[in-house]
């Protein structure tokens, strides 16, 4: 009989680093073939439909960046918490606050003819919105020592249920029927689009830079490093005089920030409005991006891109081949499973040995 | 039967896949792996379950299925955490991500398709007993068998040697190993456990609960169960304690809503949420910070 | 008036219809009869046209999903919720050449119509059976949202309840969800233990159905489809959508170049929905219940005649008045005698 | 039940190859133990010992080699093997559970299914038996660390062993606790059992063996009686050449006080630790203190408040160069010249899986300029790296490896060099030598005293007396959590200081 065993690394190769993301997304396109087969589908057209069609023209190149804008915004946060031990996974919920505090401000002033300062004060709102709300996790975890990864869970359906209650009552639009939805934002209040004939807005840029201040800070700054040390090693954080509950904080914070900014980018962007159905999971979804960006953030872009092309596959998949929505998660499912699965390797060696005879 | 009666018999059937999962998950914990995918596993077990029961027509049979599906989810857990040491709360999550998947194409054939719940089962003589009786003894097996796993696990815990070794496996794996105990072993068994747990506690859902399959079912219940195994601080009765919490707030804000209280239904739909908040952390200050198995999260790798 | 771009559709090339649904195909409610009715429109037009359709969409992805159908050659385009009201309007606009229709919306464009049903009299008829069938005379509606469709269902019930029993109450929960299995029963489960012995159901799943079958001596009216078979002992009738006879009248219009952009709002009269067979009711009850139902396909009957007050005792219309489509659309507001607060 | 030959040995074990990767950790390791024997292995830091005694004990398999019992091949796939065949060990970090009872790791220890109560019942016994006194039902983390011993070897006698194995079982204890477990082993061998004794206390070996196989990496180098050679001659053999003695300059010049620490008191941070009662001291320029005391008395605390990691409750309880810091965070400190070396070299004084680079500005991002406005100077920190490698001759492959890569003896070097080469006023440094070779430990001990010589204060917690003993101008004990006077070194013996550990006046 034989059987897995890991052999700690010294230190581990670089090529090993690049290598295996490649190898996690090649085992995906193998177990995508091998699933496209077994529902009797031809592999090499599902696979176009899935993953070239969504980046074969300028429109769907435009979707893609659309798509991928809220999820590296908030992947790109969660990253920080977790590359800090800090497992805030209610980003669902501080993106919903973005949206309802950046949204506020668009529903408050609607019809008054507000100036160019209201888009960048509704952007503000939005990220001190999805901050605040982040922040309570955050206390609770270094106050009460309250587990965040239940409590921040909770406070997504809070959020949801919150938002619920604002489109119903207090902003509901009043020549809207009664129904759950605020006003159309006027187009004050509307994020530009940056091109004709397709829906690629400020957002994108935004998200572009935050990216870019973010890789900056996790490796030149020493606010970077404070995170990075404080995940590796909280003792040695200790010993450099960083304080962890603080940065519990300061990281709840980023995440809540960039959760609630790609929140209310999403409300006055793509959406427009306020509405219940106003996030389809893009909080959950960011956790995926940053474990596959393996919680760096131009990885969590790459990442981003990447899911973003299968969201936009399935729905391809849908229409031209009547494959069901469900098929998309299980891929999704098997990518972060090879991903953390390939990870191993870049600290142990796994070897085949034969079992010591009992 | 009074109100009061008919609200308790509801609580404890709303709290039943609750316990079943948290039992479960306590178990894994307690041998100091933390698996956050139980609502992926629970998914699994709805799905399989009902269309396992649908294809054979057996309730019993679909109830293996399910409790099989939930242990297949686990050993995949196992491999990627015990097997290759990754990071078990990012495998949870995939896991959960994975299974709601994967159950809506399991699923997707038995979409719409009725079958007959499993009934209750009165137990003779103690369903006579005055209010315990029809509340507590006559209920569907599920209830039983969640009363039996609060017993059962927590006699194994603490009255047995594999019990015992289990909990040491969480305290400190490293001294366990050197005793030579199989802590990846004990884990893996621990990690089944609980996949069997959440797989039974998701063919509640779909055989007893709402007898038919809809993709999403579960809606949340996994996660719940989590913060119920956190609440009762890693022992068993604290574990019925919470689940029947929960699962009181969750009844009562209904009945709440039908008695007409002036209050926004959001606001009452809200309130299992917060109150599970609030009683974290109370229970977290009471205890003073952190129980819990010491070696909970920790991944192991053993020399050979 | 006809979009002069679009030329009647060459015999031979089938017209691409696309539709997308706001939840699950399988959500046993909604977009299930949507699927239902795309299969029927199928199934009479055959060859004539090919259908592409999209479940679960989000209104953040709605835009790129509607465009890819589009772009894809979708030519009528149903858009199956009133969360995508707006968007239709907008990429309505952004592509002229192509037919939308929205379900439940409020306005129509030059190519977008709108559809929907009364489904309130069939809620007329559940309450006049439910006043019959009720020893406690107090229903129990299992509701998703406050919305007017769900306000003005509520009101109808009970005007439905009040023509056979004056003393009929009403208890409502939210379940807040179109389709939430587990919270649908415990709502059930809630009113039950109430004291409701007839649960009225405006969310999606059979769940409460299945419940008053497990209760005993409690009935239910299924929503959505014929419901019969999950509660054969509970279940007395069930609202059934029919989209189909609509969306093969709407392919054939296009395919012959006669599209106009309408609004629909059928009535049983119409076939966009029906009452499944009348079960678990005496022969009289039966009968009463169908002469009530022909009496409203007939028109005869009417839901909204005057006079309406409110709950707080203000005069909507006088006796002799009958609510305009656009009031009924609009209703926000219980009538007097029913206990309930808005939420 | 055959009678075993008088002369057969009880245990041999012949070739036996332990590899962890490239590293060869036992290389063809030859050992006889003979019934009814103490066998001591001696070696230095890494040499193998432990890896060889996990073998025995099944915890370990060896890649080739034999082992024989009572004449008889054997085979051990895992400890209860070994336990079966009359096998007993003690480990070299305690294998007990901190939150289950003294009965229940007792329990966990034995392979026969027992309820835990007769398992209690049966230990309150044989610790009687061997004047081992234990409560069966107290949980772990309230015992003292001889205590937590006792557990340790109870739990061994309890299974009626032929041969226990003891890995470095006086390392945590007082002399004088020391003393308790020799009059034990004493009593365990007179009942004929043999005993395989693990210790760098050569003095102890002396005692207590008749016998000794010396381990240099991975390899026997030699076997000998004890009893006939002197501790120097011992360690010669350990490590293959003379040890050279320490360097004493001058003797300490009269400075000013550069630490003041005065009636400090803190509570311990965890509920299973030891915080501080009442501590004052006083550390003069150009000195070294040495703080003598078994480990769990409250060193952790004590470091973590003179760092500043955890604050004193009040500023003025620590003085440093005149300056009230007591409330001042370790940065703080730092700036105003104090640099600090914790116990722990990896997960502490550095991370694991960080480059060198990286672990240079762990300490050092306040006061070393290899930051400016909150942004990194990678250059500055590669040199910093540089700079303690030539200085201190830190052995590694690549310029800026990761900190695990190092070996032990390697890092401490590195994390010692990476605060002296910042020529700190004040220098407190815990377990400067623990687990390191007798080489490197000398470069640091000499580091260290050059340090004070050159102006700066140094205090070392240590619990080896004798590398006190050595470098220390004066010694204070700690124990429960309070300090005793610190007295000058030259009136001081190690019974005297022995007592002081165990707690007496
Ligand atoms: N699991 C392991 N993986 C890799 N290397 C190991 C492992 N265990 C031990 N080593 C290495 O093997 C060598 C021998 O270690 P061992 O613990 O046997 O030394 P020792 O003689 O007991 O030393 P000490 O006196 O410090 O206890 C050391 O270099 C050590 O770092
Ligand atoms: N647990 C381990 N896992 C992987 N490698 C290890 C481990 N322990 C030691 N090593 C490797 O073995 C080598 C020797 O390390 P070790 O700490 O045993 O050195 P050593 O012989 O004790 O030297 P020193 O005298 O400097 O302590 C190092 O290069 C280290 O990379
Ligand atoms: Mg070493
Ligand atoms: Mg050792």
């Amino acid at each position: 009989m034989r059987r897995l065993v890991l052999e700690r690394r010294a230190e581990t190769p670089w090529a090993l680093t690049l290598a295996s993301p490649l190898l996690a997304v090649g085992l995906t396109l193998v177990s995508a073939v091998l699933v496209f087969l077994a529902m009797g589908r031809d592999p090499l057209e599902a696979l176009f439909v899935y993953f070239i069609m969504p980046v074969s023209d300028a429109w769907g190149l435009q979707e893609v960046a659309v798509k991928a804008t809220p999820l590296v915004l908030i992947a790109v946060g969660l990253a920080l918490c977790y590359r800090s031990n800090n497992w805030n996974i209610g980003a669902e919920g501080q993106f919903l606050m973005g949206a309802m505090a950046g949204g506020w401000l668009a529903v408050a002033t609607h019809g008054t003819g507000a100036g160019a300062w209201l888009l960048p004060a509704m952007l503000v709102m939005g990220a001190l919105g999805g901050a605040l709300f982040a922040l309570i996790p955050a206390l609770l975890k270094t106050r009460f020592g309250a587990n965040e990864i239940l409590t921040s869970l909770m406070l997504v359906y809070v959020a949801e249920l919150l938002l619920d209650w604002l489109v119903r009552g207090p902003w509901r639009d009043p020549q809207g029927f009664n129904m759950p939805q605020t006003v159309v934002f006027a187009p004050e209040a509307t994020i530009p689009l940056l091109m004709e004939g397709g829906r690629l807005n400020l957002g994108t840029p935004i998200m572009l830079l935050v990216v870019v201040l973010a890789a900056l800070l996790v490796a030149r700054t020493l606010k970077g490093f404070e995170i990075t040390l404080v995940g590796e090693a909280p003792r040695a954080a200790r010993f450099a005089g960083f304080d962890a509950k603080r940065l519990t904080w300061t990281v709840f914070a980023i995440a809540g920030g960039l959760a609630g900014l790609a929140g209310v980018l999403e409300a006055a962007g793509t959406v427009r409005m306020l509405q219940p159905g106003l996030s389809p999971g893009y909080g959950f979804t960011a956790i995926i991006v940053a474990f596959l960006g393996r919680l760096n953030p131009v990885g969590c872009l790459v990442a981003g891109v990447f899911l973003a092309i299968t969201f936009i596959g399935g729905e391809n998949a849908q229409i031209m081949m009547q494959m069901p929505l469900d098929v998309t998660r299980v891929f999704q499912g098997l990518l972060l499973f090879y991903v953390l699965g390939c990870d191993t390797l870049l600290l142990y060696r796994v070897r085949w040995v034969r079992r010591a005879e009992a | 039967m009074t109100l009061f009666e008919a609200i308790l018999l509801t609580v404890i059937t709303a709290s039943t896949p609750l316990l079943i999962a948290a039992i479960g998950e306590l178990v894994v914990e307690r041998s100091g792996v933390l698996n956050l995918g139980v609502e992926g596993m629970m998914i699994m077990g709805a799905a399989v379950g009902i269309a396992a029961a649908i294809t054979t027509g057996s309730s019993a049979f679909g109830v293996l299925a399910a409790v099989l599906a939930g242990m297949a989810m686990a050993a995949l857990f196992a491999l990627l955490t015990l097997g290759l040491a990754t990071n078990q709360v990012a495998v949870g999550l995939a896991l959960a991500i994975f299974g709601l998947g994967l159950s809506g194409v399991v699923g997707a054939p038995f979409v719409g398709v009725q079958r007959e719940g499993i009934g209750a089962i009165a137990i003779p003589y103690l369903s006579d007993i005055p209010f315990i009786g029809p509340v507590l003894f006559a209920q569907d097996p599920f209830v039983y068998a969640a009363f039996a796993l609060v017993a059962g696990v927590s006699w194994f815990l603490f009255r047995t040697r594999a019990g015992l070794v289990l909990r040491a496996c969480g305290e400190n794996h490293a001294s366990a190993h050197a005793l030579g105990h199989h802590v990846l072993r004990v884990r893996f068994l621990a990690v089944l456990f609980g996949g069997a747990c959440a797989g039974l506690a998701g063919a509640y859902l779909s055989l007893v609960y709402t007898p038919f399959w809809t993709s999403g079912m579960t809606a949340g219940r996994g996660w719940i169960a989590l913060a119920i195994v956190v609440f009762a601080s890693w022992l068993p009765w604290r574990a019925a304690v919470g689940a029947y919490l929960f699962g009181g707030v969750t009844i009562l804000q209904l009945h709440a809503q039908s008695a007409g209280v002036p209050l926004p239904t959001q606001l009452l739909a809200a309130m299992p949420y917060l109150i599970t908040i609030l009683v974290l952390v109370l229970v977290m200050r009471l205890r003073g910070g952190g129980a819990g198995p010491a070696a909970l999260g920790q991944p192991f790798v053993p020399d050979r | 008036a006809m979009p002069a771009a679009v030329p009647p559709a060459a015999a031979q090339a089938p017209l691409n219809v696309g539709l997308i649904l706001i939840g699950p195909v399988g959500d046993f409610g909604w977009s299930t009869m949507h699927d239902q009715g795309r299969r029927r429109m199928l199934e009479v037009l055959g060859d004539r046209v090919r259908a592409t359709q999209v479940e679960a969409v989000a209104p953040p992805d709605f835009d790129r999903v509607a465009t890819q159908l589009v772009r894809t050659g979708s030519r009528l385009i149903f858009t199956t919720s009133f969360s995508y009201f707006q968007a239709t309007q907008r990429v309505a606009a952004q592509n002229p050449n192509v037919f939308w229709e929205n379900a439940t919306g409020t306005a129509t464009a030059r190519n977008l119509a709108i559809y929907n049903a009364r489904f309130y009299e069939g809620r007329y008829v559940q309450g006049v059976i439910a006043a019959r069938k009720s020893r406690s005379k107090t229903i129990g509606y299992v509701a998703s949202f406050p919305v007017p469709e769900v306000i003005h269902a509520i009101n109808t019930v009970m005007r439905g309840a009040w023509s056979v029993d004056p003393q009929m109450r009403i208890r409502v929960v939210w379940a807040g969800a179109w389709f939430n299995p587990g919270r649908e029963a415990d709502a059930a489960r809630a009113l039950i233990d109430q004291g409701c012995d007839v649960i009225c159901q405006h969310t999606d799943s059979p769940a409460p159905l299945q419940l008053a079958e497990q209760r005993g001596n409690v009935f239910g009216f299924g929503q959505a489809s014929d419901m019969t078979r999950f509660a054969p002992r509970a279940h007395l009738t069930s609202s059934v959508n029919n989209w189909g006879d609509y969306y093969v009248a709407r392919a054939r219009a296009v395919l012959d170049g006669g599209w106009q952009p309408s609004d629909t709002w059928g009535g049983l009269d119409s076939g966009m929905f029906r009452l499944a067979p009348f079960t678990n009711m005496t022969p009289e009850e039966a009968s009463e219940a169908e002469r009530i139902r022909d009496a409203l396909a007939a028109g005869t009957l009417q839901p909204f005649e005057g006079p309406i007050t409110r709950q707080d005792g203000t005069l909507v219309i006088p006796a002799g008045q009958r609510l305009t489509d656009d009031q009924i659309r609009a209703q926000n507001y219980f009538y007097q005698g029913i206990e309930v607060q808005m939420p | 039940m055959t009678t075993p030959l008088l002369d057969a040995p009880l245990l041999d074990a012949t070739g036996l190859v332990k590899r962890f990767g490239a590293l060869l950790a036992n290389d063809h390791v030859d050992l006889r133990v003979m019934p009814g024997e103490a066998h001591a292995l001696l070696g230095e830091n890494g040499a193998g010992k432990s890896t060889l005694v996990k073998m025995l004990y099944g915890l370990l398999q060896p890649e080739a080699g034999h082992i024989a019992w009572e004449g008889r091949p054997i085979h051990l796939p895992e400890p209860r093997a070994a336990r079966a065949l009359g096998i007993g060990m003690v480990f070299q970090h305690f294998s007990l559970f901190d939150n289950l009872t003294v009965a229940e790791n007792v329990a966990l220890a034995l392979d026969a299914a027992e309820p835990v109560p007769r398992i209690a019942a049966r230990l309150a016994e044989v610790s009687r038996a061997y004047g081992l006194p234990l409560e069966p039902a107290r949980e772990v983390w309230r015992l003292s660390v001889g205590e937590r011993q006792r557990i340790e070897i109870v739990r061994c006698l309890m299974q009626d062993p032929r041969l226990l194995i003891l890995d470095e079982p006086t390392s945590v204890l007082t002399p004088q606790e020391a003393e308790g477990l020799f009059a034990t082993l004493d009593r365990i061998r007179a009942e004929g059992r043999a005993v395989l004794y693990i210790s760098h206390k050569l003095e102890e070996v002396r005692r207590l063996c008749e016998t000794a196989t010396i381990l240099r990496h991975g390899r026997v180098v030699a076997r000998t009686d004890p009893r006939t050679e002197t501790a120097a001659s011992l360690a010669r053999m350990m490590v293959g050449s003379e040890v050279a003695a320490l360097r004493h300059a001058a003797a300490p010049p009269e400075g000013p006080v550069r630490l003041s620490v005065r009636g400090l008191s803190v509570a311990p941070d965890d509920p299973h630790g030891v915080g501080l009662k009442d501590i004052s001291l006083d550390l003069r320029r150009g000195e070294v203190l040495g703080i003598a005391g078994v480990a769990g008395n409250g060193q952790e605390a004590l470091f973590a408040a003179l760092s500043g990691e955890v604050l004193a409750p009040r500023a003025e309880q620590i003085i440093l160069d005149g300056a009230a810091v007591g409330r001042a965070d370790i940065n703080a400190r730092r700036r105003k010249g104090a640099a600090f070396v914790p116990e722990e070299r990896l997960g502490h004084a550095a991370a694991p899986r960080l480059t060198l680079s990286d672990n240079a500005l762990v300490s050092g991002h306040a006061a070393s300029g290899m930051v400016r406005h909150g942004l990194l100077d990678r250059g500055r920190m590669l040199g910093w790296v540089d700079a303690v490698t030539r200085a201190f001759d830190v052995r590694k492959g690549p310029r800026d490896p990761e900190a695990r890569a190092l070996s032990g003896g390697n890092l401490q070097k590195f994390v010692v060099g990476r605060e002296v080469l910042r020529k700190p006023g004040l220098l407190v440094v815990s377990q400067p030598t623990w687990g390191v070779d007798a080489g490197a430990a000398g470069l640091i001990r000499q580091a260290l005293l050059d340090l004070a010589r050159a102006g700066s204060a140094v205090l070392v917690i240590s619990q080896d007396l004798d590398e006190l003993l050595e470098m220390a101008d004066r010694i204070a004990v700690l124990f429960h959590g309070t300090l005793s006077p610190a007295e000058p070194v030259a009136g001081l013996t190690r019974e005297a200081i022995g007592l002081r550990m165990g707690g007496a006046a």
